[in-house]
């Protein structure tokens, strides 16, 4: 695939507020840089993230989303990050079988200590999806010709 | 079969079993058979059939049937029941108002696959065995059932009879069958040949409804796609993006919940096999999180609402396609 | 409409460096709704709040947004600002241009228009911001402390002083626990028992406390200071308000072939009896396991000389229904079963012992009254060997706990030094992988053994133990000084690995507490919050929550006791208003949202609705306890209807957010 | 030789690193008094790269391949493996001829293959 470098991807994080928005807090702290191309919205816990709201940051023109929460074990509520493992497992697996390309979406658990992990993640994420280009395929879904 | 069905539910209505009979109605065509409740002798000898076109999951009307007064007595074949079982299982079909009579299956026919055999003109078809008589202009035919069943009785998953009453026609046995093999097949496929398969599919789609309208899983009070909080709502196509996603979302809302019916492709007007999508989900689950059939029992948690500790990371999605 | 105020911070130049602020307030100020949009050095200084309350009064604003630093900083900070000046709280959202924006990015064009992003999302979810009001639960002044050990007993004695009422369950005859087994405890050497019952008594005679001996939890309805919960007295088939505590049924009973737990099966009690001369409440207690009576109906012995009439054959077990404001959890531990550790021989030899059953074959009160004697020929030992970490310390799975069990280098030292000092013609060998003692005197205490005992330790492992002519033969590794040894003791003492008491994992699931992989309590914060479990009103006292010497129990059990406290002394607890709420009319009663609910806060009822053409139809619906709920939204995704949101993060806020980032 | 470490790791697949050095394998070893180092020492000395000591050692052909301390080590450290794993490391040393050139004169005999010679002196030449 042809790299455009002039394209920059709209990068859709979406973190908890116990581990992950923390732990983006911290990698901020500790100045270390990722593209500006990535925008956090802050949700309680992963378990918040309605699979209908990727959807929707891809049909808006996002070409990534990535869901950052509590290491499984660690969620604040105890089990919340473990059901979104699954329903966001199924989630990709779903867009993949539609031939969606399968590196626009990431989860990754991300602690309120790791701001390098969370710096490193956003970076090669970014990296990734901007390789792949602009998103077409799920808002042509539906061919309109 | 026929025959004995209609005893049973005049038998049902007479003895004062139930108030109500659920079955099959004659429709305009022979081969488009609708559900009906029944009240009377009279109606059912009239109207009741059973016969290879009897398709409809019967289950998704208890939900409203089984809250009114009385009882209804339903006839279920065994997909039905499956979908009686999870309906059961999520607190929408009041089972004490049912007297659910399970009838055995061999397998319904699709209209299509008998023109497809090259038969003309036909006017009906009936029979209960392995050979059915088509009746056409040019007299009686007739067909081996096998060659002209639908697509999913085809690959029929169980023909066990669950949570009934009473049985017509014998218990069944679940089978092992080959329902994956289509979504195996897209799955060998590249990104690209799947994405262009399906926007073959979905670009045809009308958003006619019917899918979800017939799904016994969808079957929310009120459903997102005519909720205009949701976000999702069925409306003017501004963008295209609630008829673009409309299926993944319905998809994932009946994850785990689907029984694999069928009955979604059966109703597509444009013939996209919906069921596909379902059986994606389906096959996942059982591969990631251990095999789980809805409605199969009463007290398994389903796989959305439950977990392991160890359960496979969503990068196994990755994975599994650079495997491929 | 919302009227909206915008305000930018510099943060000094932590913000303004990276991020025109200018420029953000500009552009903020041309989105819709936006009424008035500024910047300024410090938002969160007087100044800058002084400036916010005077914007919202002047220009009547029911929104507010900060461009600022992260909400985890300061959002508390800009919510009560408003409040003072008579806006929601909750109006009030902030952009995160700080940690999120000017810290993380260098170019100042990528900054201000990343900043411009986060404010228009910001603006975009206080559009339909909605004010919330925090709800408040009344609170029942009443604790449970489940669990009678010397932790429970503490716990319990703490809030009894404090005035509140507190009922403990214990699911043994008596209370005391494991202490009651110890015969000394470590460092200062005093009698286990000297120091324990004194306070059993106390709880006895507390007005405040009420023991509900022999009885366990059956299950555990309710949530933070409204907890219902029903105990099932068993039945010990002796009236507990006429049994005097005589003993003299204990001395009758014929069945006198029943193994007595108080000393590990060392010795044999009756069907009826009291567990040991101290216990509270002192009655007795048949053992329906080996009672004639009970079992065949003949009999009666007990009967015949209780001269108050208290046994009853007939009694049954009880459920009581109680409501209290807290729970505290304190159920202990027991030593691991020695079953996959046969290399040490203790199925083998009656002299291959753990320790706690050492401390009975020492104890006064014990099997032998004290006089150490060997198990089996009840002949005196002369060599001793103990093995530390049996069990402790190994790689999980079925070898043994992952965990050091913290209490075995201590109490070996002191069996140790006992031995020597009682018996000083004994010679002591301690195999040890690390001797760890960290502790008040602690060391001092393993010292002593080793010089003024001349307790013989040895680095290394125990690696087999055969018995052969009535002595083991104990093969082992002197890893210091390289060789391997080969020692024919008389005893050999196993300081076997401690687990939490199998009740504690029903219990954590009543509860919805969490447990950690090892059966432990999870505590709501490993340093900050040690003592509370992450289910609110429910606490942690002793062992349960992780291995524990004596000194740290009680303490760990007096700090429960505060929480407990500081719980029961407010009248009303102030609920978190960002809680699911379901819409009646879109639920479909299909319980997803209950099974994915980690705290029980909702539950169903069925609801008459308007049908069409004057019909009412029933249905079952979801209802949310906003005083449970803590707000992690995992119903929400699970509910297929849509018909659970979450106050404060709705979904339609979180598509408003997703469409001003997208846009 | 710290590449041979990693071949006896990879081979034998143990960690010496969760060793936590209680002995209870050179306590429970039966070839004790046998070998020159002990079975908790073997598994220190992979740790700390010493492997030349200990494949010289004749002490690792006295293991019985017993497995004891395998089967009480608390940690699931597996010495045994370990021992087998530097015995194989031995036998395997690759780009090693262990047949010198100035040797092979005498071992000339008209009866022996001079075919034999050639391959032992290639072997593990690769």
């Amino acid at each position: 695939m042809q790299v455009n470098q002039e394209f920059k991807p709209t990068i859709v994080a979406f973190c908890c507020n116990w581990c992950s928005y923390a732990g983006a807090d911290l990698s901020g702290t500790n100045r270390l840089q990722y593209p500006a191309n990535v925008k956090i919205i802050r949700i309680p816990c992963s378990c918040r993230l309605n699979p209908m709201f990727i959807l929707r940051a891809f049909q808006r023109g996002a070409d990534g989303v990535i869901l950052c929460g509590c290491h499984p074990g660690d969620c604040h509520y105890t089990t919340g990050n473990y059901y979104a493992r699954r329903r966001m497992t199924l989630l990709f697996s779903m867009l993949d079988f539609l031939g969606i390309e399968r590196e626009r979406t990431r989860v990754e658990w991300v602690s309120a200590a790791e701001g390098a992990k969370f710096a490193a993640t956003m970076n090669e994420f970014v990296e990734t999806v901007t390789k792949l280009g602009e998103n077409k395929r799920l808002e042509d879904l539906r061919c309109k010709s | 079969m026929q025959e004995l069905i209609k005893a049973k539910a005049v038998e049902l209505l007479e003895n004062g079993v139930c108030d109500r009979v659920l079955g099959w109605k004659a429709g305009e065509f022979f081969y488009d058979v609708t559900p009906a409740v029944f009240r009377s002798r009279e109606e059912i000898e009239k109207d009741f059939v059973f016969g290879p076109f009897c398709g409809a999951n019967m289950s998704k009307y208890l939900i409203a049937e089984s809250r009114k007064e009385g009882k209804i007595a339903a006839f279920l074949k065994p997909c039905d029941t499956y979908s009686f079982q999870q309906l059961q299982k999520e607190h929408r079909i009041r089972r004490e108002n049912v007297y659910a009579v399970g009838v055995q299956c061999e397998g319904m026919c699709d209209i299509d696959a008998m023109k497809a055999a090259g038969i003309k003109g036909i006017l009906g078809a009936d029979g209960d065995g392995g050979t059915l008589t088509v009746h056409t202009l040019y007299g009686d035919k007739s067909v081996e059932r096998k060659t002209v069943l639908a697509e999913r009785c085809k690959c029929c998953k169980s023909k066990k009879l669950l949570g009934c009453d009473e049985i017509i026609g014998g218990q069944g046995e679940e089978l092992e069958s080959n329902r994956f093999a289509q979504v195996e097949k897209l799955e060998a496929m590249t990104p690209d040949e799947r994405f262009a398969f399906w926007r073959g599919e979905l670009s045809r789609c009308i958003r006619c409804n019917a899918c979800r309208n017939v799904c016994p899983a969808c079957s929310c009070e009120k459903c997102v796609f005519d909720n205009p909080a949701s976000g999702v709502e069925n409306k003017a196509a501004a963008n295209s993006f609630e008829e673009n996603l409309f299926h993944v979302i319905r998809a994932f809302h009946v994850a785990g919940r689907c029984t694999d019916c069928g009955e979604c492709s059966r109703v597509c007007p444009q013939h996209i096999p919906l069921h596909l999508l379902n059986r994606k989900f389906i096959k996942d689950i059982n591969e990631l999180y251990g095999d789980y059939q809805a409605g199969a029992d009463m007290d398994t948690r389903p796989p959305l609402v439950n977990f392991q500790t160890d359960d496979p990371e969503p990068s196994v999605v990755h994975e599994r396609g650079s495997e491929q | 409409m919302q009227k909206i105020g915008v305000f930018v911070c510099w943060c000094g130049s932590n913000i303004a460096a990276t991020v025109d602020v200018q420029a953000v307030s500009d552009a903020l100020a041309k989105e819709p709704g936006v009424v008035f949009s500024t910047n300024y050095q410090y938002m969160c200084s007087q100044a800058g709040q002084d400036m916010i309350q005077d914007t919202i009064k002047e220009y009547g604003l029911t929104g507010v947004v900060v461009c600022s630093c992260s909400p985890r900083m300061h959002e508390a900070t800009f919510r009560k600002t408003c409040e003072k000046a008579g806006l929601n709280p909750y109006m009030v959202e902030i952009a995160n241009i700080r940690e999120q924006c000017s810290w993380i990015h260098k170019d100042k064009e990528t900054g201000t228009e990343k900043a411009i992003i986060l404010g228009r999302a910001a603006i975009a979810k206080v559009h339909l911001n909605a004010p919330l009001t925090a709800g408040q639960s009344p609170v029942t002044k009443r604790a449970l402390v489940i669990g009678g050990g010397i932790a429970g007993i503490q716990t319990a004695l703490d809030i009894a002083e404090a005035g509140f009422p507190v009922d403990i369950v214990e699911t043994k005859p008596t209370i005391g626990g494991k202490m009651t087994q110890i015969d000394k405890t470590f460092p200062t050497l005093d009698c286990a028992a000297c120091i324990l019952t004194p306070k059993m008594v106390d709880a006895a005679q507390n007005e405040n406390i009420n023991i509900l001996s022999y009885s366990e939890v059956e299950s555990v309805k309710g949530f933070v200071g409204n907890f219902t919960v029903t105990i099932r007295r068993k039945a010990r088939y002796v009236d507990e308000t006429k049994c005097t505590g005589c003993g003299l049924c204990t001395e009758k009973c014929p069945q006198k072939k029943v193994p007595n737990e108080f000393n590990l099966g060392l010795d044999n009690r009756r069907a009826i009896y009291i567990p040991f001369a101290q216990a509270v409440p002192k009655v007795a207690t048949i053992d329906p396991n080996y009672c004639t009576m009970l079992k065949t109906g003949k009999c009666g012995v007990c009967s015949k000389v209780c001269t108050a009439g208290a046994i009853d054959y007939k009694q049954q077990d009880e459920l009581i229904e109680r409501e209290y404001g807290a729970i505290v959890a304190a159920t202990g531990f027991n030593p691991i079963s020695m079953d996959k550790f046969d290399e040490f021989a203790y199925s083998q030899s009656p002299d291959v012992v753990t320790s706690l059953e050492f401390e009975r074959l020492m104890n006064a009160a014990g099997p032998t009254g004290g006089t150490l004697l060997r198990p089996s020929d009840g002949t005196h030992p002369h060599t001793l060997v103990f093995v530390q970490c049996v069990g402790s310390r190994c790689d999980g799975g079925e070898k043994g706990k992952p965990y050091c069990s913290k209490i075995c280098c201590m109490y070996t030292a002191k069996h140790a030094m006992l031995t020597r000092e009682k018996y000083p013609d004994t010679d002591v060998y301690v195999f040890y992988i690390d001797v760890r003692t960290p502790g008040k005197n602690f060391d001092e205490f393993y010292r002593r053994a080793v010089e003024e005992y001349g307790v013989h330790y040895i680095k290394g492992m125990v690696g087999k133990v055969v018995p052969e002519n009535g002595k083991l033969k104990v093969q082992a590794s002197d890893l210091l000084g390289g060789q391997q040894l080969h020692i024919d003791a008389d005893m050999v003492v196993l300081a076997a690995a401690i687990e939490p008491d199998k009740s504690a994992r029903p219990l954590a699931t009543m509860l919805t507490a969490s447990m950690d992989t090892n059966d432990f309590f999870t505590e709501a914060h490993p340093k900050l919050r040690p003592v509370e479990s992450p289910t609110a009103g429910v606490f942690l006292s002793g062992a349960c929550q992780g291995p524990k010497d004596i000194p740290d129990t009680v303490a760990q059990a007096g700090a429960a006791a505060a929480k407990v406290i500081g719980l029961l002394s407010k009248d009303q607890l102030t609920c978190n208003p960002c809680v699911a709420n379901s819409n009646e009319l879109m639920c479909n009663g299909c319980s997803a949202c209950e099974k994915v609910c980690p705290y029980g806060a909702i539950t169903y009822i069925d609801k008459d609705f308007r049908g069409p053409n004057r019909t009412t139809l029933r249905r079952r619906v979801a209802q949310v306890n906003p005083a449970v709920c803590q707000g992690c939204g995992a119903c929400t995704v699970a509910c297929p209807s849509g018909a659970m949101d979450l106050k404060g993060f709705s979904n339609a806020q979180i598509m408003a957010e997703v469409d001003a980032i997208c846009k | 030789m710290s590449d041979m470490t990693e071949i006896v790791k990879r081979i034998s697949g143990v960690n010496p690193r969760k060793c936590m050095k209680c002995g209870k394998c050179s306590a429970a070893c039966p070839a004790y008094d046998e070998m020159d180092y002990h079975p908790h020492q073997f598994v220190d000395m992979v740790e700390n790269g010493r492997l030349e000591e200990l494949m010289d050692s004749k002490g690792i052909y006295m293991c019985l391949s017993c497995f004891a301390c395998l089967e009480r080590c608390p940690r699931s450290v597996e010495p045994a493996k370990l021992i087998e794993a530097v015995r194989l490391a031995v036998v395997r040393q690759q780009d090693k001829n262990h047949l010198k050139p100035e040797q092979i004169p005498g071992l000339l005999d008209a009866e022996l293959p001079q075919q034999a010679i050639t391959s032992a002196f290639r072997k593990y030449r690769k």
